[in-house]
């Protein structure tokens, strides 16, 4: 439970509360995060994550926001659109990895190897970016892998391969490195991994405008950076 | 209470209910919902939820059924226990109920491995464990409401029946079973209902291909992830008229006669 | 077929105690308060409660004996039982519910259905065939039901107070159709009720049953004449006192003596019809040798006679014609006295 | 039934819904069980939990109850549709639920934004909002058994109650209340079930804060979701545990006595 | 205070019309076979079943007038109800129960127990005040509904065959304590009963309902002598004929002519005692003017008497006694001669 994100204070009464809004896939990021931001900005947030989607359509409804942080551009996209947010930066990439049962006793080395008979694969349903992402790859190595399964995300599609129902799957980078012995990573080749970005913008509406600012500089600062490549995310470019 | 005091409250319960239903109602694009619904998934979804809600309420019967007779019925050492074990799916988050379902009929699981090593036979990522997923969240509804249903019956008929010669199969289906049948087409309507709508417990334990084990909720939960919610609010609506359809279909049975 | 039975229970705040013969075609009464048990009785010989100890026999064969670890249940004992309400079965017709039984029993569909017919007609009822109970009057269902279990040619028949639910005209019929049929009716017959008419109607013994224990049985005649509790007394009409006899006197109660034609000694009862009992609103002269002064505790006028409650020496009821009402001013409250010839006083030992 | 095939069948019927049961209790890591509980988040979730479903239950009953009662008691037209409109909550996929949620009580919602501009209340990341939440997935189980027990309640010691000259008010406390309160107590059990496993509605309706709308459910999500399954399976353990301690504890008035 | 009502209501297969006048202070039977309404009726009264036309006025205030869109609530009637069964509330004890109706009237705590407490003395049950419902008898807990709703001081008591469901015994001790409770009570009072016996000691009037009409209504003494339905005859233990008189001969149902001492023309009811009917074995000589035969149908004894029904141009039922039986060789099937004597016979006009 230690790794867990913590509303813990941390700091001073006087530090200033703001609510981040944060997709669920990030949770292993804003450990790191939490830490180093009472220590440097003097803010306290407080997380509230789920899926981008469903943030999104909080935020819409009026949700009361400071902070915006997606797991992917298409999600920030609306908001943006809904001219609700200032204008996002990228604070982290990640990249894909191929999850295998511990030890890989299917002998996978790569994603030519998914399309193999008798290689049971679970894959995220159309619509959810690792899916895409790994439907994308398939697709440009003419591959004809035939997913068992349409997972929801990625925990789910992780999950289906540490509970040994299936031989691997396509995941980030990061979710095999938090999984931690339930599964080992095959790595996929650079030329190959898509570019997966993570934006975070304030959220106009925010009446903690200061703190708000202050919370998204300091997620591209040094100290968070270690944290997150720490977690397994690669540094925005 | 003052004759307008539970009317008042009562009206109030229902706006409750009903203001959010008329929201999704606001929300459904109109122009649009005969092009989104006629798609080949929403219609596959909708066929494969009805296919294993049915299938579920079907399990829930076969063992829940007796389950609550025998709860009803008999006393045994730990009944309360069991009692209660029973209802235990309904506090369980789904998502949790899914991952125990993992381990105990998943591949390894500990009845999974077993069934897999002796036939061959898996469940995960098989309509199969759609329907043992919906089962397992949905059978609570049908033990709680047919031992209310077994315990609260009037059994002198019962008696009679037996003086006439009638042996305990006989009288559970000529005399115990029509009795009851009012209470139990009202937990079964429930029964099928909350299988209907099961969505964690499926996706983790039976996992999501269209036509196998993609139900309407599942479907329904993708769409809105990948930013389609009038198309997810369409099929929603569908589901609702559906299951509306056989509850006020069902009203005459309901909970005996009205 | 015979029944014989000791049974031995409890249940609630009630422990049954009583042993039981009826003969081969023998038809016997049990009778006694609410409460008594007789309910319980018969539902342990129908095997719906189970005994504690004892056993019970039908036809010769031991059906239950807790103690043997016997017990067969109830579909197997051959046990016909009408019970207080009919208890037929709500979702079947008049015609299906007597088919029940022979169908439990194993006939086809086309003999049940013949056979019930039949039945329904014996029973009178043959127009109602198709109706459900919920349409039928409470004199038709307990006919239905009747039917319905003589239709199975059980080997013992139990009926329990099978006329209780059913108002004065139409039990009449039902009393007269229920003694033509329990006369056809070849095996034992056992009759739960606490009606001394329905009793005297329908069986020749009388079994009397009071807090779980048989206080008295017998011939109909010979209970009917020498009660031996204030329930039977009280049943069948009669004064009863209870006291200690010595020759031709009986200390009866508080202490009032009681003379009597007979002679006895030790514990007895004494008996006297209600109409024995004259009423005099002075001290009466004459061969009367039991004479009491006491008040009218209760008056009321049944038919052409009155029944008055006298409450001196001895507790008393009288029987006088509506005439000597009027004839003695008697009203609730009024002094008078209370005379009974020694010869129509009947004592017994206790 | 020959007395072995009900018996048979519910062992069964116990097996299928024990041994996932069994399974989460193989997995949880004993060892660390402590710490992992001991943990100040699951702490604050597991009291949230306590008090937002005790909370749900306390609207469910408010309003729930007397509408059971009008369903029970009353005729009117539309009177089956009610009673099946009631019932949907438990059909719609609970995320569509939160959705249709936010449309009705979110900030911009039909009745939410009335409420923001007359009274600056919200409910949406408040505690309020997890209580609505829940009461909304939740209250059908209470409408459902609360309106059985009304229908099938012995009705004539009301009138006695009235010929003595008790009003309905005084009725409803003193006699109608008292006879259903057995059966009350095991639909408010149900409710009570449902509001503490309650997750996809409440994480869309109302957020996910801790301290504020983070309950079990929601942490024993998030935990799966970063990848802390262990400690996920420690906190449904812990809330399956007090929930069959209070299922367990009620048993004596469950569903009448037993 | 008085009760007046009109009543007119269907439920179910039964249509009740009945006009009904309780004066202040009097207390009226009505009596009735199953299903002839008169739980109904009793229920329209007191509210727990609406009314469909007509009035009912109680001390002179209207409760009731659907015409006028008048219905005020049972608890607003002050009409008190003893039920058929107690229903007494399972959930309270003797004293709470008692104290129930006070409490809903308003009265605090204490004087509610204080008042209980006096009437559950009163009926002679103090020791079971703090007992519940299943824990008592049925005649303790008849008698705690009773105390419970004469608590209330109704202005009018409703009474639904207060005594059905207690046995033989108990039902005397209740019958007693119900007609002192009943002279002690100040306003009008309505029993339904279908017994005679309990009529005759709780009324001094007689409404007699059939099929949801008033049949015949009046004094106790001219409804008994001189009853106007097969029913009420079969109560009161009468024989009734119905026939048209020319002077003094009358033409009964069958076309057979009963001789009688008054002379009438028209329709009338002949009505004769049982046991002014004599039995003989040969066709009798001597002054009867009317014999018929016939057949025994049935024949029970009761008492030191037996019931003989007698099928022949006429159907009716003789008593005789038990040596008459005997001498007579009765029996079921046997054929006999009936004789009445033309002084015993009642005619009346229909
Ligand atoms: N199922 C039961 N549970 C508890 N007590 C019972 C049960 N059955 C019978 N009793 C007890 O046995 C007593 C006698 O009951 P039973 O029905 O046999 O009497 P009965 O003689 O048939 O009376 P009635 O004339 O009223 O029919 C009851 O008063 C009750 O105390
Ligand atoms: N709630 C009801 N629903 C349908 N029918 C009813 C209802 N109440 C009464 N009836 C009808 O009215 C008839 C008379 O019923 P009621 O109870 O008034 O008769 P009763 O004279 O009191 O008979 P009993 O002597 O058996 O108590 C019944 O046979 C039934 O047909
Ligand atoms: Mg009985
Ligand atoms: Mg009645």
């Amino acid at each position: 439970g230690s790794a867990r994100p913590s509303a813990t204070p941390t700091t001073a009464a006087s530090a200033t509360a703001i609510d981040v809004f944060a997709a669920a896939s990030l949770t292993g990021a804003s450990t790191a995060a939490t830490t180093a931001l009472a220590a440097s900005a003097g803010v306290r947030a407080t997380y509230n994550f789920g899926g981008s989607n469903t943030l999104v359509t909080q935020i819409l409804q009026g949700a009361p926001a400071d902070v915006f942080a997606s797991a992917d551009r298409a999600n920030m996209g609306r908001l943006v659109a809904a001219g609700l947010v200032e204008t996002p930066v990228t604070f982290a990439r990640n990249r894909l990895e191929i999850a295998v049962a511990p030890g890989n006793p299917k002998h996978i080395a790569g994603p030519a190897d998914l399309a193999r008979r008798g290689v049971n694969v679970v894959m995220e349903a159309p619509g959810v970016p690792a899916g895409d992402y790994a439907r994308a790859l398939f697709g440009s190595e003419h591959l004809g892998v035939r997913p068992v399964s349409l997972e929801t995300d990625v925990k789910s599609a992780l999950a289906k391969v540490t509970s040994g129902e299936a031989d691997a799957t396509v995941v980030y980078a990061t979710d095999v490195a938090a999984a931690g012995a339930a599964t080992s990573g095959v790595p996929i080749a650079p030329a190959l991994q898509p570019d997966i970005t993570y934006p975070i913008a304030v959220v106009k509406a925010t009446r903690h405008r200061a703190a708000a600012e202050a919370f998204v500089r300091s997620a591209v600062s040094g100290a968070v950076q270690r944290d997150l490549e720490a977690a397994g995310f690669l540094p925005p470019r | 209470m003052p004759a307008a005091v539970p009317a008042v409250l009562a009206a109030a319960g229902v706006v409750f209910v009903g203001l959010p239903l008329v929201g999704l109602l606001e929300r459904v694009s109109w122009s649009s919902l005969g092009s989104e619904l006629s798609a080949h998934d929403a219609y596959v979804a909708l066929r494969l939820s009805l296919e294993t809600s049915l299938g579920a309420l079907a399990v829930a019967v076969a063992f829940g059924l007796p389950l609550a007779w025998v709860l009803a019925r008999r006393t045994f050492p730990g009944r309360a226990l069991v009692r209660a074990l029973v209802v235990l799916p309904m506090v369980l988050p789904p998502v949790v109920g899914g991952i125990a379902l993992l381990y105990a009929f998943g591949r390894r699981g500990l009845a999974g491995q077993l069934l897999y090593d002796l036939t061959g036979w898996r469940l995960v990522f098989n309509t199969s464990g759609a329907v043992l997923a919906e089962a397992f969240v949905s059978m609570p509804f049908l033990v709680v409401t047919a031992e209310a249903a077994f315990r609260s019956m009037d059994r002198r008929a019962e008696e009679a029946a037996a003086t006439l010669g009638a042996g305990p199969a006989y009288r559970f289906w000529r005399v115990t079973l029509p009795a009851v049948a009012p209470a139990l087409g009202a937990g079964a309507a429930l029964t099928w209902a909350r299988a209907l709508g099961e969505f964690g417990a499926t996706i983790t334990f039976a996992g999501n291909l269209p036509g196998v084990t993609q139900t309407s909720p599942l479907l329904i939960y993708l769409d809105i992830e990948s930013g389609h919610e009038t198309t997810a609010l369409a099929l929603s609506l569908v589901l609702l008229l559906v299951s509306l359809g056989v509850l006020v279909g069902l009203r005459q049975r309901w909970l005996g006669n009205p | 077929m015979s029944l014989s039975a000791d049974v031995d229970l409890r249940i609630g705040g009630l422990r049954l105690r009583a042993e039981l013969d009826v003969g081969d075609d023998a038809a016997v009464a049990v009778v006694g308060p609410n409460g008594a048990g007789k309910t319980t009785l018969l539902r342990a010989l129908a095997g719906l409660t189970p005994l504690d100890a004892g056993r019970v026999v039908i036809g010769g064969a031991v059906v239950d004996d807790p103690r043997a670890g016997v017990r067969v249940p109830t579909e197997e004992r051959r046990v016909g039982v009408v019970f207080q309400e009919p208890r037929l079965f709500d979702h079947l017709t008049s015609l299906q519910n007597v088919a029940f039984g022979l169908r439990a029993r194993g006939a086809s569909r086309t003999e049940a259905r013949a056979g019930a017919a039949g039945w329904l007609e014996r029973v009178g009822l043959a127009h109602v065939a198709g109706l459900r109970p919920r349409q039928l009057s409470g004199g038709q269902a307990q006919r239905v039901a009747l039917a319905r279990t003589l239709a199975t040619e059980p080997a013992v028949l139990l009926l329990d107070e099978p006329l209780a639910s059913v108002d004065a005209t139409a039990r009449a019929d039902l009393r007269h159709l229920l003694r033509q049929e329990l006369r056809r009716y070849p095996g034992s017959r056992l009759i739960v009720t606490h009606d001394p008419v329905e009793a005297a109607a329908l069986a020749d013994r009388l079994v009397v049953l009071e807090d779980g224990r048989v206080t008295q049985q017998g011939p109909l005649s010979e209970v009917t004449a020498r009660p031996r509790s204030a329930w039977v007394a009280e049943m069948v009409g009669l004064n009863l006192l209870e006291g200690t006899a010595s020759g031709r006197s009986v200390v009866a109660g508080a202490g009032a003596v009681v003379s009597t034609a007979t002679s006895l000694t030790g514990p007895v009862f004494v008996a006297f019809r209600p109409n024995a009992v004259t009423l005099h609103r002075r001290a009466p002269e004459g061969s009367a040798r039991n004479v009491w002064e006491g008040r009218v505790s209760e008056l009321h006028p049944a038919g052409d006679r009155a029944r008055v409650r006298f409450e001196g020496p001895v507790a008393l009821v009288a029987e006088v014609t509506a005439g000597a009402v009027a004839d003695l001013a008697l009203a609730d409250g009024g002094r008078v006295w209370a005379s009974v010839k020694a010869t129509d006083v009947e004592v017994y030992p206790a």
